[in-house]
């Protein structure tokens, strides 16, 4: 299975989004899906290296995690930081969530609708 | 067998410094092991140290005390050479004591 | 290899598995179940019991608690591991007779007491186990009064995730 | 039981580093051919550049040297180390003569005492990587004794011990000039930078380039003289462990199957390990959060 | 634009297509999913590269063809399939990007 090309990645993800929040409903519990994600420690854990509002640990791997929207107008970039940063950057600590079947699509939505509420 | 108390006491002028490390799980009882099941709770109750007849500091311990525990206080009038008695018993009514020299 | 399939390390580390159960059993009575003989004489069963700071000073004294600066805790602010945490506790106030260390947010609140015989200085240092972020609290009796003061000791887990 | 006759490897690495200095050039990657002293001085001049302030001893404490609370912790602790029990285990089972009579003491040079700094060594004769704990199960089983679980219990009780007697005894480890003792070290060397498991870390991502960083409430130790206090009593086990222990637990973190305890790959790792911790005391046995 | 927008339609369609004609998966199938996912876990072990997910994926889709659950089973394959040949990916990678890391 080689990765599918990017327009067709990106419909597929776009027709489970559509489809998955037609299922789940509202908007909100995404963020808080995507905050539980970000919080668990088998999942995102993003605790571990990054400090965030809410985390109350002094993780200082990674930088802090605030003025997200700010920071990352673009979702586009954000998504490609939590999917394979090592693609960006080949020294990169941070794992590759979406590339290493961590996270699947949806859950890094989730993710990345949390993030965005920083 | 191996003592499960090891005691350092040291005497320099007056006073006696005392630290004692227990071997011992100190179980909690909230703890399950790798079959999920409940560990039962195994702590020591009681911790006592005794100096020419004389109790010097009793520990009254519950679960949240750690695992091999350790505790140190000073005490006045003990000599190189006195002997401090040590003592504890769990709530399994375990127990065990050691006769240390001060150095 | 022999011990291939006895990592002592699976599922997860007993220790940290430990503090995430004392975490899910917090304020459950669980304390007491299972016992297999009855307390050393002397132990005071009732304060372990308690789960509130008010009830466990109440079932081990009996009277008032007002804090003072005169009693010194030196504990970290980061707990390294929830499991092993260092407290010391030392005075400057007369005539103590006991010391007693409270920790509010652990499944059972009082976690040691230690009564002073005669010529024992008044401090000591002992190793405590703490479920999470929580004050932890120390009591000097001295004069027959119970004086106090208490300090955050923040507890997070290890950083790699189960 | 060590052969000591590494002069000359010492002499090849000597004239091979002359030869980068006098070109003032590092190998290329493509034609990249093992050379163990450039690495270990560029690996130590890393360390030393990015905590300037500590003195290379230090190195062998890992996070108790990178961090004022947790060094506080460590000290009250080090009052009466846990692993003393280990110790005094230790200690007598050395001392115990085995059902035929002979002792530990009888498979090692010095009589095992003072001797835990030239671990691992490379047995040309065989032709790999001996680690102590190996040194030990194999000194057990040519006098008609069981081999010991490598992990945790006797194992590590009788390397803290002989860990003990060697205390301030900077890490002596020689690669000697031999294709495969240079193979070994290079495959240390690969697996400690490459990147395994489902989080995608390698040995490097945490213990070199997030070294002294904090990561909930750990703070990531260096690789530099991260085996030096070995074996350890660590808060979260509640027990000793080996290196072995930490390399599973280690794998099992990232997500990556261990593999077995003295595993060649893992021999070689902590070959390479503690030759790029030449110079740093050991500080074992130790204690860890 | 409008072209990604009729992908997303089309496999929008083919989703709900999927979800509404959802048919249990046969014994064969499963056995299928589960042979070509032990075939990934043989070659990442071969590279001594095995992922603890994949190998946990595996164990339970194994569990799951023993019960005749055979929909559980090929999905369990399934993600053990793609774990597996990520970690084979990944061990690839490594056999020369680790020199990039090397401290130099």
């Amino acid at each position: 299975m080689t990765a599918p090309r990017a327009a067709t990645r990106r419909a597929l993800l776009a027709a489970a989004l559509l489809l998955g929040g037609w299922a789940a409903g509202a908007h909100g519990q995404d963020v808080a899906a995507g905050r539980a994600l970000a919080f668990d420690r088998a999942k995102g854990n993003c605790l571990a290296c990054h400090s965030m509002a809410g985390g109350d640990v002094p993780s200082n791997v990674g930088p802090e995690l605030a003025g997200m929207r700010a920071r990352f107008p673009d979702r586009e970039v954000l998504r490609a930081i939590i999917g394979d940063e090592e693609a960006r950057n080949p020294q990169t600590v941070m794992p590759a969530f979406g590339r290493n079947l961590i996270l699947d699509d949806r859950e890094i939505e989730a993710v990345i609708d949390f993030l965005y509420t920083l | 067998m191996p003592s499960t108390i090891r005691v350092r006491a040291t005497a320099s002028g007056e006073r006696t410094e005392v630290q004692a490390l227990v071997q011992h799980p100190m179980e909690s009882g909230f703890v399950k092991d790798s079959n999920g099941q409940t560990i039962p709770p195994h702590y020591i109750e009681v911790l006592t140290f005794e100096h020419d007849g004389k109790v010097l500091l009793t520990a009254y311990w519950g679960p949240a005390v750690s695992k091999d525990p350790y505790v140190k206080f000073a005490f006045a009038g003990g000599k190189k050479g006195d002997e401090l008695k040590v003592n504890w018993t769990d709530n399994l009514g375990k127990s065990d004591s050691l006769a240390a020299k001060i150095l | 290899m022999p011990d291939r399939h006895a990592n002592p390390d699976a599922p997860a580390d007993p220790a940290r598995r430990a503090v995430l159960q004392l975490l899910a059993a917090a304020g459950l009575i669980a304390l007491g179940t299972g016992r297999a003989a009855a307390a050393v004489p002397g132990w005071p069963e009732e304060a372990f019991r308690k789960t509130s700071q008010a009830d466990a000073l109440a079932a081990l004294y009996g009277k008032p608690l007002e804090m003072s600066d005169k009693v010194t805790l030196q504990v970290p602010e980061i707990a390294e591991n929830g499991a092993v945490v260092p407290v010391s506790v030392g005075t400057t106030l007369p005539n103590v007779t006991s010391v007693t260390l409270l920790v509010p947010e652990n499944p059972n609140t009082l976690a040691a007491s230690f009564k002073f015989g005669p010529g024992v200085a008044p401090a000591v240092s002992c190793r405590l186990k703490m479920a999470k972020t929580s004050p932890v609290i120390a009591v000097v009796e001295s004069d027959g009064r119970l004086f106090g003061v208490s300090k955050e000791v923040k507890v997070t887990l290890g950083g790699c995730g189960g | 039981m060590r052969p000591r006759s590494s002069r000359r490897a010492r002499a090849a690495t000597l004239l091979a580093l002359g030869a980068v200095v006098a070109t003032g050039l590092h190998p290329s990657r493509a034609e990249e051919r093992p050379d163990p002293a450039a690495d270990l001085r560029a690996f130590q001049a890393h360390f030393r550049d990015r905590f300037p302030q500590l003195p290379i001893a230090e190195f062998a404490n890992g996070p108790y040297a990178m961090d004022a609370g947790m060094r506080q912790q460590w000290e009250e602790i080090m009052q009466f180390p846990p692993y003393d029990f280990a110790v005094e285990e230790g200690k007598q089972a050395f001392e115990t003569p085995f059902a035929n009579g002979k002792r530990y003491a009888d498979c090692f040079p010095e009589g095992g005492t003072g001797i835990r700094q030239t671990f691992p060594y490379f047995d040309t004769a065989a032709g790999e990587v001996v680690t102590l704990d190996l040194a030990i199960n194999r000194c057990r089983e040519r006098n008609g004794e069981k081999p010991l679980p490598y992990q945790t219990g006797l194992m590590a009780s009788i390397t803290a011990y002989m860990a003990e007697t060697s205390r301030g005894k900077p890490f002596d480890i020689r690669i000697p000039d031999d294709k495969r003792a240079l193979a070994a070290y290079e495959d240390g060397k690969r697996f400690f930078y490459s990147r395994r498991g489902q989080l995608n870390f390698s040995c490097a991502s945490c213990h070199v380039q997030a070294a002294g960083q904090r990561l909930r409430g750990d703070v990531l130790a260096p690789a530099l003289g991260i085996l030096a206090s070995f074996p350890i009593y660590r808060s979260e086990w509640g027990s000793m462990g080996t290196v072995d222990r930490r390399f599973t637990s280690c794998s099992a973190q990232t997500r990556s199957e261990p593999f077995a305890p003295q595993d060649p790959g893992y021999r070689n790792l902590e070959y390479f390990l503690s030759y790029m911790s030449n110079g740093v005391p050991i500080a074992g046995p130790g204690t860890r959060p | 634009m409008r072209r990604t927008w009729r992908r997303c339609a089309l496999a929008c369609a083919g989703m709900l297509l999927l979800a509404a004609g959802a048919r249990a998966a046969t014994e064969a199938e499963a056995g299928a999913a589960l042979r070509a996912a032990e075939q990934q876990q043989a070659e990442a072990a071969r590279l001594r590269n095995r992922w603890i997910p994949a190998e946990a994926a595996l164990k339970a889709a194994r569990e799951a063809l023993r019960t005749r659950d055979y929909d559980r089973a090929t999905e369990l394959a399934g993600r053990a399939e793609a774990l597996a040949r990520r970690s084979v990916e990944q061990a690839r990678e490594q056999e020369t990007a680790w020199r990039d890391a090397v401290i130099r």
